[in-house]
């Protein structure tokens, strides 16, 4: 079956270094296997959000994901119009019978990088840079504290959001200042959760010796042995496999959780930083992992009740 | 006529038109550069502002924000006072709109909540530009910093407020919670379904402005109180001679251009999207003192500067939209190039007209 | 205690350093009577300049002469819009802001398709922190040591540029021809011009001064402080530059001292983002965010005073008007 | 008589001497004003050559021309023998020509070093020419008697010296050709003569000078040949040996000018306004009026003579509520006043004072503002103006129309923005403004400061007639001649201080010595 599939992204944009590039790398992984071309759209505004579904549901554009949970208030809306076009939302929930929502747990893979980040630690002291201190960025850093506390209770974490306004996710100059003042504090392990400024999160932690951790894709190649791992969130295999289902007839409506189980998230281990994790951390989070799986250890979600107890 | 002197028509219609096709015409070499068809691209665009019903109800849609923050930036120019912090005002106006649609929108319908709405954004507007205009008028502290400062600031309170204290339980989105029927502004589209204004989000809050730029321009130009801040911005010794008192037209003035600016609320937060948004403001506020600057100040040419950049944020998206490779950072640049000609480089061409109807003018005496 | 108050100013002079490039930037446009509010955009502009040509040649040195060259450009621009065509010069700003914004993703994305940002630089294609001479030999020294060797050594190149440049244009604005027209036609170009001298040319001059010192602010951010360009990576520091200039009364050394005040409360931000205060608990992470804004508000009102502006500064300069 | 260029005269002012300049042809327009028309001017070598003419009739801009500061549209200007083109102040600078404008072209926060130097700094640092400026200006100051504070700012200095600096910038930069526009118009009767002195030892040095002004007595005093320009066009030059002041006023506005101020006796009745141990800081803190008491009876006009910067202009303030007094208060027409406490300038209106402010482009006027908008400047909240909230537009240009006609203000066009209008113009749109409210107090600071003859007749009957009516009349002047044809009394300040009070026929060397402090005990 040959689909007509589109994308519409949230503020970031195609290239944000986030989940929104996320997206277009399985965008494009999916042309690229099975020639299908797809279409895509960048929003500028609000108004755009809604707009841009129409305008791909209108054209016969089928499926039609969109990215980031901003979109879920238009999502409903157009959904409804267009009763006949399968929609995908990625990061939050909308419930209808021609929309399938894909979350994430991202705590879960928090989690694990945060034992990482907890054994590889020299001082006792990690730390983390948010991008802006909104429900998602907290549910990263509760998973990544959660997971950290079990290794070592007494660990030192400190918590960074860079900023409020759009800029805190396009700023690598406070990123990088931010984790430097975190260093200085003898945090030795930084994770953000930031967009593109993790980059100079993750410059700084190269520039000074520390380590970093990647977010949402495998980063490990950007400072190769300075990165100990990335927390990847698979938007890029989700969507792949959206499209897919789509193409295949396999589609599917409902809620998709995408959990350590679906290895919707993960930790990424590869070359670059091999040297990095020695067959212990290995052992210790790859039991974790199982433990999670099974749900003998169960990972606090923020947006539960709005609280992290860690 | 005389020499050197143009007529109206020339000025404010063929000199602002050949600025509007200097900067398509550039615009059309980075098209170029990108290798797309320029012509198409002027095609899409305007097709996608005017083309089609619901094209046209975003270009008004983008209007009316325009409209608003242009207002309030040329408001307080009238007193001479640069009000850069209508971004900040917006977005804190839009808590008033939304505080008002929250408490009422179960309990009546959308006309009760209206007038409630209203004074909500503009007094929270106000209120956002209250403080830097105090300081100016008082302590001296230059208007242009202190309203800086305070963009900032509205975004901090904002995404504590969105993130911490608005936002319902288990919901992702630092954003209030969707207003009910009583919370929301009609859309055009329902209220006159003879135009087709297709699914677009213009509302009601149009005609708010349109009533806005009536009593700005009355205000202005008609009452004790406008020639008051015509006379402070133009010659504040003259102002003091006249009895005026600096630090009242400084505090008034800043109110009344904080309340224009809150008031973007009504068409953004009441209006479209029936809940307050991060980042709902979207850079509004600042373009609306390119909107100001270009409308000389006045409702009509905020109108139509308005309109303009109505038609450049709808025309883009649509031109974005139907050729993939011309993104939104083209939109950007277009927009860019439209303020460069259109409003920084607006002399540029005004000797070589001024020369021809000259020598025109010219011929035809000898003739 | 030491160490911490260290750390702070060390990150104070790391952020103050684009601040003080743009602002000394502004300094020289306004003096010359020409309102810049396009500071973040040339400054933006030299960023990706700066980042682009340093991918391609590996060279820190030829990515800092882009910046320059891209950001006098976007100069002269402003300069032909003001000072030729008598243009309005907030609103050639604001086309200068959006420009920049537009152009550098575009030509960044057509490049390196990358979404605008450009390549990841090694570290030798960066300005890297330079150790000053005998750092590590007095490290160990008390009170004195940590303050040489940790503070004020190993900071790259940009950083004490920034603040050579103060002095510089100290000297340049008051001991020298150029700096005595330049404040002259801030004040009252008719004076200059029936001096002799030529406005047009001399702000122009102004206007590229002001280019190139934010095309070394813009390499600053991507090739010292950071290893690329990121769309959109000023975030702001282009109006706080010019929040600073007004503090510091269009003055150079004024201007150090607001800068480093701006970077300091940015710094003091950062520290203090999430620890609990003694007597008060968690303050939401927001309040610190906007402390820095907030604290500038208070001194503006308490201490600073009325701040004047070259007295032609804004208004277009026409001798005959018709 | 005949009103056309008078040939003979050009012709001998250029076979006697060597001319130093000479314009033909020049025309200049300002889009639709045609400035200067077709100007021949013939100047002799080593002579003072006065200009006269209304206000707005082309004297500065043709001088303006002549410095390179705007460019004819057409002519040829010829500087000793040579046509020379000058497209620019640079290059009337080096053939040797400077100028002092009307509205001095300095930089305020600026020394009187740096005013000096900008421009001719002799080399690209500073310290090298400070040096040469500082002894060459001292070598100045001594020659031609022009004493100055060399590290003062020049904004903080009072007029009189400001114009100092200004000639000293020209003959630092060795001008042969001076030219002055309107030098006088804020000097005293001392400070002109001393002016004067001045440029006629630069003229016994052989250097050319240029003079415009309003005051045909300097005319007659100074010069040696005057030409009269009249709406853009050079209308007469005669040797000023061979003309007088009525011919001159004649050829001036083309009909004949009363020179004389036509009276009658006052006749004083009660006190409309009596100020009381008034003290009044300026903005920098300085007290600037010091213990001054005065009252100003119905139908009698109060003249206040002084050398500017001697508090008149701080008193004026206090009195119409502009400033804040450190003490003192006034009963205006029946209301006592604390004059300590801040006042709006628009409640002692409403109590019946009127004021013409001393700088009408600085206060009196909304230069961006058409005629009408200020013509209800200060009294714009008046019933009258008003419905409700709003202006009563339609009213206001009404009025505004019938007082165009009354004052014979020109053009007579309400729409037009007060810019526009000359000086004289500019001046009758305030004094019509301040004096139909119908007032029964008129404060009035230099009614006539660089306003033409033909005006200055008009603005001082309107001022009698004021006082006929019984109005209390209180005018501040720096112009003796002004304060002894109009004022029945004459207070003199000095310092802040009221040093003497005189009647009307007090000689002219006796308020000269009290206005430069000599008092009446000093005397003694
Ligand atoms: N900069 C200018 N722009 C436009 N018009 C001007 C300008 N300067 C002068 N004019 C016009 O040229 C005419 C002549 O002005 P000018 O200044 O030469 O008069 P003036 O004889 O010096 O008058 P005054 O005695 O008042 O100084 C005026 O009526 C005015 O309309
Ligand atoms: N911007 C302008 N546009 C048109 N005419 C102008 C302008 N500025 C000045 N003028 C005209 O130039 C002439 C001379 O003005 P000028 O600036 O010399 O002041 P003035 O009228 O002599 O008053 P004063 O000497 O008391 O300040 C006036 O006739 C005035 O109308
Ligand atoms: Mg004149
Ligand atoms: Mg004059």
């Amino acid at each position: 079956e040959t689909i007509k599939p589109a994308v519409v992204y949230d503020f970031g944009g195609r290239n944000d270094r986030s989940f929104n590039e996320a997206a277009f790398n399985g965008a494009q992984e999916f042309k690229e296997r099975t020639g299908i071309n797809y279409r895509d759209f960048e929003i500028q505004n609000p108004s755009q959000r809604e707009q841009a579904l129409r305008n791909f549901a209108r054209r016969g554009m089928d499926p039609i994901i969109t990215i980031g949970f901003a979109q879920a208030a238009a999502l409903e809306k157009v959904a409804k119009e267009f009763p006949d076009t399968r929609f995908a939302i990625v990061d939050s929930v909308v419930d209808l019978p021609n929309v399938r929502s894909i979350v994430f747990r991202e705590e879960q893979g928090s989690y694990l990088v945060g034992m990482l980040a907890a054994m590889a630690s020299e001082t006792d002291t990690i730390s983390f840079v948010g991008g802006m201190d909104i429900p998602l960025i907290r549910k990263f850093s509760c998973g990544y504290k959660q997971g950290a506390k079990a290794v070592n209770p007494d660990i030192e974490i400190i918590e960074n959001m860079t900023g409020t306004t759009g800029a805190a996710w396009t700023d690598p100059v406070k990123g990088g200042e931010l984790a430097r003042s975190q260093f200085a504090r003898d945090s030795d392990v930084v994770f953000h959760a930031a967009g593109a400024t993790g980059m100079g999160v993750l410059q700084a932690a190269a520039d000074e010796g520390k380590l970093g951790i990647g977010v949402d894709s495998n980063q490990n190649h950007l400072h190769p042995g300075q990165i100990l791992t990335s927390m990847v969130k698979a938007v890029d295999v989700a969507v792949d496999a959206t499209l897919t289902d789509a193409q295949e007839g396999n589609w599917s409506t409902g809620v998709q959780v995408m959990g350590l189980a679906e290895n919707g998230v993960s930790w990424a281990l590869d070359d670059n930083n091999a040297d990095l994790i020695n067959d212990e951390m290995k052992a210790a989070v790859e039991a974790a992992k199982q433990d999670i799986v099974s749900g003998k250890v169960e990972v606090h979600d923020f947006m539960v009740d709005n609280t992290c107890p860690f | 006529m005389s020499k050197g002197q143009l007529p109206r028509w020339v000025d404010f219609g063929l000199l602002p038109a050949i600025n509007l096709i200097a900067a398509f015409l550039v615009s059309g070499l980075v098209v170029i550069l990108i290798g797309e068809n320029p012509l198409e691209a002027v095609k899409w665009l305007v097709w996608g502002a005017l083309g089609y019903g619901e094209g046209v109800g975003f270009t008004l849609f983008y209007a009316t924000n325009f409209i608003f923050t242009g207002l309030a930036v040329a408001v307080a120019f009238h007193a001479g006072l640069f009000n850069i912090g209508g971004e900040g005002q917006a977005y804190v106006g839009g808590l008033g709109v939304a505080l008002a649609c929250l408490a009422m929108d179960q309990f009546v319908p959308w006309y009760v909540t209206l007038p409630m709405a209203i004074i909500g954004g503009a007094a929270f507007g106000a209120g956002w530009a209250f403080i830097p205009a105090y300081l100016q008028a008082k302590r001296g502290s230059h208007i242009v910093i202190t309203t800086i400062m305070f963009n900032f600031i509205a975004s901090s309170l904002m995404v504590y407020l969105l993130a911490n204290v608005l936002r319902p339980t288990g919901s992702m989105q630092p954003s209030t919670r969707g207003f009910e029927e009583g919370g929301q502004l009609p859309l055009l589209r329902h209220l006159f379904p003879a135009f087709d204004l297709g699914q677009s989000p213009v509302n009601l809050a149009l005609f708010v402005a349109l009533i806005a730029c009536v009593l700005v321009w009355v205000l202005i130009w008609r009452t004790k109180l406008g020639y008051e801040i015509r006379t402070f911005g133009a010659n504040p010794n003259a102002a003091v001679y006249a009895g005026i008192s600096p630090v009242r037209i400084t505090v008034v003035t800043m109110l009344i251009s904080g309340a224009l600016a809150g008031l973007m609320g009504i068409n953004e937060v009441m209006g479209a999207q029936a809940r307050l948004l991060l980042d709902f403001t979207a850079g509004y506020g600042f373009v609306g003192i390119a909107v100001a600057l270009m409308g000389r100040g006045h409702p009509i040419g905020i109108i139509l500067a308005s309109i303009l950049f109505g038609m450049l944020y709808q025309g883009g998206a649509e031109l974005a939209f139907e050729i993939p490779t011309i993104t939104r950072d083209m939109i950007v640049v277009i927009q860019a190039l439209v303020i460069l000609f259109a409003g920084a480089l607006e002399h540029m061409f005004r000797p070589a007209v001024v020369a021809f109807f000259d020598r025109f003018a010219g011929a035809k005496a000898v003739a | 205690m030491l160490d911490v108050i260290i750390l702070v100013l060390d990150s104070t002079l790391r952020l103050s350093t684009p601040l003080l490039f743009a602002c000394l930037a502004g300094l020289f446009s306004e003096r010359s009577g020409i309102v810049d509010i396009g500071l973040e955009g040339k400054m933006l502009g030299g960023a990706f300049a700066a980042g682009a040509v340093a991918y391609w040649t590996q060279d820190p040195w030829l990515g800092l002469l882009a910046a320059i060259f891209v950001s006098v450009l976007l100069a002269l621009i402003h300069g032909f819009a003001s000072i030729t065509n008598r243009g309005n010069q907030v609103v050639a700003g604001v086309a200068i802001n959006f420009l920049a914004a537009g152009l550098t993703v575009l030509l960044g994305q057509a490049w390196f398709a990358q979404g605008g940002r450009t390549p990841q630089l090694d570290m030798d294609w960066r300005f890297s922190p330079i150790t000053l001479p005998f750092a590590e030999s007095i490290q160990n020294v008390p009170f004195i040591g940590p303050i040489y060797a940790d503070l004020l050594s190993g900071h790259n190149i940009l950083v004490y540029a920034a603040f050579v440049a103060v002095p510089l244009t100290w000297w340049v604005v008051f001991r020298t021809r150029f700096g005595l027209r330049l404040r002259a036609v801030g004040e009252s170009p008719q004076a200059v011009d029936t001096a002799g001298i030529s406005v047009a040319w001399l702000r122009y001059r102004a206007v590229i001064i002001c280019g190139a010192l934010c095309g070394f602010a813009g390499a600053y951010l991507a090739i010292a402080q950071s290893a690329g360009f990121i769309k959109d990576m000023s975030a702001g520091k282009g109006f706080i530059a010019l929040a600073a200039l007004i503090f510091a009364k269009w003055k150079p050394v004024n201007a150090m001292f607001a800068c480093l005040l701006f970077g300091f409360l940015d710094a003091v931000a950062n520290l203090m983002q999430g620890q609990s205060i003694p007597g008060v608990g968690e303050v939401p992470v927001q309040f610190f965010q906007a402390l820095p804004y907030i604290l500038t508000v208070v001194l503006l009102a308490g201490f600073i005073g009325r701040a004047i502006p070259p007295k032609a500064s804004g208004i277009p300069y026409v001798k005959e008007r018709t | 008589m005949t009103i056309s260029l008078d040939n003979q005269s050009v012709r001998e002012a250029s076979t006697h001497g060597v001319a130093a300049i000479e314009l033909k042809g020049i025309n200049k327009s300002f889009g639709p004003v045609h400035a200067n028309k077709d100007i021949d001017l013939v100047v002799g070598k080593g002579s003072i050559h006065g200009i006269v003419g209304e206000n707005g009739a082309g004297k500065s801009t043709l001088m303006s021309i002549l410095y390179g500061f705007y460019t004819a549209d057409t002519g040829d200007i010829i500087v000793d023998g040579k046509t020379v083109k000058i497209p620019d102040s640079k290059t009337a600078i080096e053939v040797g020509i400077g100028m002092v404008h009307q509205h001095f072209m300095l930089v305020d926060p600026f020394t009187v070093v740096e005013n000096v130097m900008l421009g001719a700094e002799g080399g690209a640092m500073l310290s090298e020419g400070i040096a040469r400026v500082r002894k060459e200006l001292g070598r100045l100051a001594d020659e031609y008697d022009m004493k100055i504070d060399l590290d003062a700012v020049v904004g903080e200095l009072p007029v009189g010296l400001q114009q100092r600096v200004e000639i000293l910038k020209a003959l630092y930069r060795g001008a042969d050709i001076l030219i002055l526009d309107e030098p006088t118009g804020v000097l005293t009767p001392a400070e002109a003569d001393h002016l004067f002195r001045i440029l006629r030892v630069l003229r016994d040095e052989g250097k050319t000078i240029l003079l415009i002004t309003h005051k045909l007595r300097e005319i007659m005093d100074v010069t040696d040949q005057v030409s009269v320009m009249r709406r853009g066009e050079m209308v007469a030059s005669r040797k000023t040996a061979e003309t007088s002041m009525s011919e001159l006023a004649e050829l001036m506005v083309g009909r004949s000018v009363l020179l004389e101020v036509n009276k009658q006796p006052a006749q004083p009745k009660d006190a409309l306004l009596k100020v009381a141990n008034l003290n009044v800081k300026d903005d920098r803190g300085v007290m600037r009026v010091k213990n001054v008491s005065l009252e100003v009876k119905a139908g009698e006009i109060l003249g206040i003579a002084g050398v500017s910067g001697n508090g008149q202009s701080e008193l004026l303030k206090a009195l119409s509520g502009i400033t804040r007094a450190e003490t003192g208060s006034m009963e205006l027409v029946g209301n006592t006043i604390d004059l300590t406490k801040n006042h709006s300038s628009s409640d002692f209106r409403e109590l019946g004072m009127s004021h013409v402010p001393e700088d009408r482009h600085r206060m009196g006027l909304v230069n961006a503002f058409s005629e009408y908008e200020n013509s209800i400047l200060g009294y714009h909240r008046e019933q009258k103006y008003s419905n409700g909230m709003l202006l009563n537009v339609s009213g206001i240009r009404e009025e505004a129309k019938e007082r165009m006609e009354k004052y014979d203000i020109r053009p007579r066009d309400t729409e037009l923005k007060a810019a526009k209008f000359s000086g004289g113009n500019q001046q009758k749109i305030v004094l019509a403004r301040e004096i139909e409210c119908d007032p029964d107090v008129l404060l009035i600071g230099q009614p006539t400061r660089g306003v033409d003859i033909g005006a200055i007749e008009y603005i001082h009957k309107r001022i009698i007639e004021m006082r006929d009516a019984g109005k209390a009349v209180l005018l501040v002047s720096v112009e003796l001649d002004e304060i002894r044809s109009l004022a029945d009394r004459i207070l003199v300040m000095f310092d802040g201080n009221v040093v003497g009070e005189r009647g009307p026929d007090a000689t002219e060397q006796e308020l000269g010595l009290l206005m430069a402090g000599v008092t009446d005990e000093a005397a003694e």
